[in-house]
């Protein structure tokens, strides 16, 4: 039997900035090593020597297109350590922008997948047009596309801006519209469906031994999430659905996102009719306790966690990001061990990894 | 690693002032074309021909190319300056966006990108990380000088770039380019 | 018949709207309280280098203005200076302003052909860009001076 | 915040304690849906597995710490699970306390899959050598990486402040 070894990356028409290292034979991948670190910055370590104010821009670089989730799975275990409560208007604010990032995220991770991974130019136009419209929404409210720095102990930085409300609306009622043509043109494409049905299957005990996490458990059968088990934020006022899949394969991973946007969809539609009156911010100390703390924060990509020890100062002894990404990586190596090479491409656009995020 | 890209085009400045007297032809054929292409309205068409064509390629070396790929998207549309989305073999592109932050690790396979690309070439350096390293100015593992590791072009100041500060970029190397000698590197 | 389907979506957009900007030609209404470049108040700077003790990537240094007008909240004149390839454009330090000097613009673009002209002096922050609304005009409840320790390390 | 343990939260606490007998101190409660407990180096390897057959079927972070002062170094492992509904919304904290010169404690690989990654992290950032790991390398560190590990308190950089 003789194989041949491959070297996929770091330049790839894919996103770049990992390397996989495949043994092939025949068009069979008999192993798959991936090679990360490429975007390895030294997060932690710079964590330690800067303030927690100063730390808040850093901290959410590692996801720009999920920067929210990362800044408020930042904030969260320093608010616990400080003692400081967030208004609840405050709450709703962060719940609302969170839910815009995590559309604005799932239709980038759609537009990957079905636009670049599996050629169909088409969803990435529509993916990164319909974003766009979310992005000019968090702009209206944080100043900033991508890198919004919005979240701060005790509370947000900006108060709704006027007209927010109706421009929300106004987006969410087109992107409804939209939905059933994304829904008609791909989700109902033999080509498209072909594609991914069947391709790169995590059944649902394997997602559970591998800790994967976010749209790649869910579409492996498992009904976690973290808004819904451990809710945080204005998560428990709203009602909303989690969506599974029982395939485990890369359509339902697919497939996830697109449920999930019809959730936030809702989440924000009632948050924007529930939010309260009243402060938006809580002033909180700069200092940060010595104890430790670890928070729970669902991204889009999966469930994040900081870990901080506090020191007494003003400088955090420890950060440790847990991202969605890192944690989604070991079942790369198990889904592309047998799969052909020419699925490769599909599945790992299905699990929508974001390099930096994992190399931090 | 072979040559480094700042000596590469060392040789190049250096095998272009062969002189010979005027009229009668003693050097290479890249000497001639040189001449010739130094003749106003030719040297216009051919750069004319450069800015419509300036395709980048698909290396992603941080979380710049999500702005990236909103650049290239519906609604900023750079095929209509002729650039073409993202290209997956370097050998056919002209143009290297270095999206973000370049580690010590990357800083190799950066350098193979480049030389593999044929020239004419261009380097934007898009954002803070590969302007100065940035936030992660202080990180012991990036680099904060990449201009002296390739010959940056056009430096866009950003965290990340709004998609239309890139395409400013690419219009200011388009002047840049319209305004150069053909045979500039 | 899928094939006439797919053919009929893509007549059917023929005849909508078209979302691409003609960008340079074109410009997109930037919303007010956009993160752009900062402008600076040279009259209300009391030159204190909150600015610069916040700043998470070291952009701001204070320099000394040589003109000849005289700021007297100001007496040494020292203003911020902004090297734009360091900054993440969190604008902490507009908000950390004790005597609102900063503020924010919607000019972004910044792009120049060597790094050394992406280093703004306060005279060329001052400049008040087109279209200029103002914006800050309220202290921002989250941030205090009651952050700041007594001895800056700048 | 200090507030009361849940009675959920207590009962969950006494079963961990009941199972594990003296061979851990105590469960604490941290605060809300956080737990913690610590173990000894010997006993890990009965403890982990002890929790695994509670429910605790993943690892949802492992991360390292360095005490400089105290002389020792921390790796915790936080659990959760996906497979018990009482258990989804608790994180677990397993600490294991090590000495700073030669840290090292046998894997955990075998009982939960999902920590293998974060422990050839905690490897090559702390330097704490998991006995028995399928594959302990390098990978985040760039490829001529030859210094001490790099988040250990004593390794500053000198552009660090």
């Amino acid at each position: 039997m003789s194989t041949l070894d491959l070297n996929v990356g770091p330049q790839h028409p894919g996103s770049g900035h990992m390397r996989i290292i495949v043994r092939t034979d025949g068009d069979l991948i008999v192993h798959a090593i991936p090679d990360i670190g490429y975007v390895h910055r030294g997060c932690e370590k710079i964590a330690e020597s800067r303030n927690i104010i100063k730390n808040i821009p850093m901290l959410e670089r590692p996801n720009i297109a999920d920067s929210s989730h990362l800044n408020w799975s930042y904030i969260q275990p320093i608010e616990d350590l400080q003692g400081v409560e967030v208004p609840e208007r405050g709450r709703y604010i962060r719940t609302i922008l969170c839910e815009i990032n995590r559309i604005a995220s799932h239709l980038y991770g759609m537009a990957i997948m079905a636009g670049i991974f599996s050629g169909h130019t088409t969803m990435y136009m529509f993916g990164f047009g319909d974003r766009e419209l979310f992005l000019d929404l968090a702009e209206m409210l944080t100043g900033a596309r991508m890198t919004f720095s919005f979240f701060v102990p005790g509370g947000v930085r900006r108060d709704l801006p006027k007209g927010f409300k109706e421009k929300l609306l106004e987006t969410l009622a087109y992107l409804e519209r939209r939905l059933p043509e994304i829904d008609r043109i791909f989700v109902s494409n033999p080509v498209f469906i072909e594609r991914g049905r069947g391709v790169g299957v995590l059944r649902k005990e394997d997602a559970i031994r591998l800790g994967v996490v976010g749209p790649v458990l869910r579409g492996s059968g498992v009904r976690f999430d973290v808004r819904k088990d451990s809710p945080y934020g204005a998560y428990d006022r709203v009602d909303f659905e989690i969506p599974t899949f029982k395939d485990g394969d890369s359509l339902s991973r697919w497939l996830v996102r697109f449920e999930e946007i019809k959730q936030s969809i809702s989440i924000l539609m009632q948050a924007i009719r529930d939010i309260p009156d009243g402060p938006i911010a809580r002033k909180s100390p700069i200092v940060i306790p010595k104890g430790e703390a670890i928070g729970r924060v669902e991204s889009s990509r999966g469930e994040i966690n900081h870990y901080i020890v506090g020191s007494g100062s003003d400088k955090p002894y420890r950060v440790k990001m847990n991202t969605g990404s890192f944690k989604n990586l070991l079942a790369l190596p198990f889904l592309l061990k047998g799969a052909r090479i020419g699925d490769m491409p599909i599945i790992y656009g299905s699990l929508d990894y974001w390099p930096v995020e994992a190399d931090r | 690693m072979s040559a480094d890209p700042q000596k590469e085009s060392q040789n190049l400045s250096t095998s272009r002032e062969v002189s010979a007297a005027p009229g009668i032809w003693v050097g290479s054929l890249r000497d001639l074309v040189e001449r010739v292409a130094r003749i106003g309205p030719l040297k216009q068409l051919i750069n004319w021909s450069r800015i419509y064509s300036l395709w980048p390629v698909h290396l992603a070396t941080a979380c710049c190319g999500a702005e990236m790929g909103a650049m290239m998207s519906g609604r900023y549309d750079p095929e209509r300056f002729g650039m073409q989305g993202a290209v997956g073999s370097m050998r056919q592109s002209d143009l290297l966006i270095i999206e973000g932050t370049v580690t010590k690790k990357m800083l190799k396979r950066v350098k193979v990108v480049w030389e593999q690309m044929p020239n004419p070439k261009y380097v934007i350096a898009m954002g803070d990380c590969a302007c100065s390293g940035g936030l992660f100015h202080d990180s012991y593992s990036i680099i904060n000088e990449l201009e002296k590791a390739l010959p940056i072009d056009v430096f866009v100041p950003g965290c990340p770039p709004r998609p239309e500060a890139l395409l400013n970029a690419v219009i200011k190397l388009r002047e840049k380019i319209r305004r150069e000698e053909v045979y500039h590197r | 018949m899928s094939a006439t389907k797919a053919f009929w979506e893509g007549v059917e957009h023929l005849f909508k709207k078209t979302f691409t900007l003609k960008h340079p030609y074109q410009k997109r209404e930037l919303p007010d309280g956009y993160r752009g470049r900062h402008l600076l108040y040279l009259d209300r700077c009391t030159g204190c280098g909150i600015c610069a003790w916040i700043c998470p990537e070291k952009c701001i240094t204070m320099v000394p203005v040589t003109n000849e007008k005289a700021y007297p909240q100001n007496p040494e004149k020292r203003f911020p200076q902004y090297w734009y390839v360091r900054c993440c454009f969190c604008h902490f330090c507009s908000d950390y302003c004790p005597t609102a000097a900063l503020d924010y613009t919607k000019d972004y673009d910044l792009a120049e052909y060597e790094k050394e002209l992406i280093i703004w002096s306060p005279e060329r922050l001052s400049k008040v860009p087109d279209g200029y609304k103002g914006y800050r005009t309220k202290f921002h409840g989250w941030a205090g001076v009651d952050h700041v320790p007594s001895t800056k390390e700048q | 915040m200090t507030d009361a343990p849940s009675a959920q939260e207590q009962s969950i606490a006494t079963a961990v304690k009941e199972q594990l007998g003296s061979v851990v101190e105590e469960v604490r409660y941290d605060r809300k849906g956080r737990l913690s407990l610590v173990a000894h180096k010997e006993t890990i390897r009965e403890v982990a597995a002890c929790l695994q057959r509670l429910g605790f079927d993943h690892t949802i972070a492992v991360s390292g710490a360095d005490y400089l002062a105290e002389k020792r170094i921390e790796v915790v492992y936080f659990l959760s699970s996906y497979s018990r509904d009482d258990l989804k919304h608790l994180v677990l904290s397993l600490k294991v306390h090590l000495d700073r010169e030669k840290p090292s404690l046998p894997t955990l690989t075998p009982i939960w899959e999902s920590a293998n990654l974060f422990e050839r992290e905690a490897h090559e950032m702390f330097g704490v050598i998991f006995e028995g790991h399928p594959n302990l390398q390098k990978l985040l560190l760039q490829d001529n990486w030859d210094g001490p590990p790099p988040m250990r308190k004593d390794l500053t950089f000198p552009e660090l402040a």
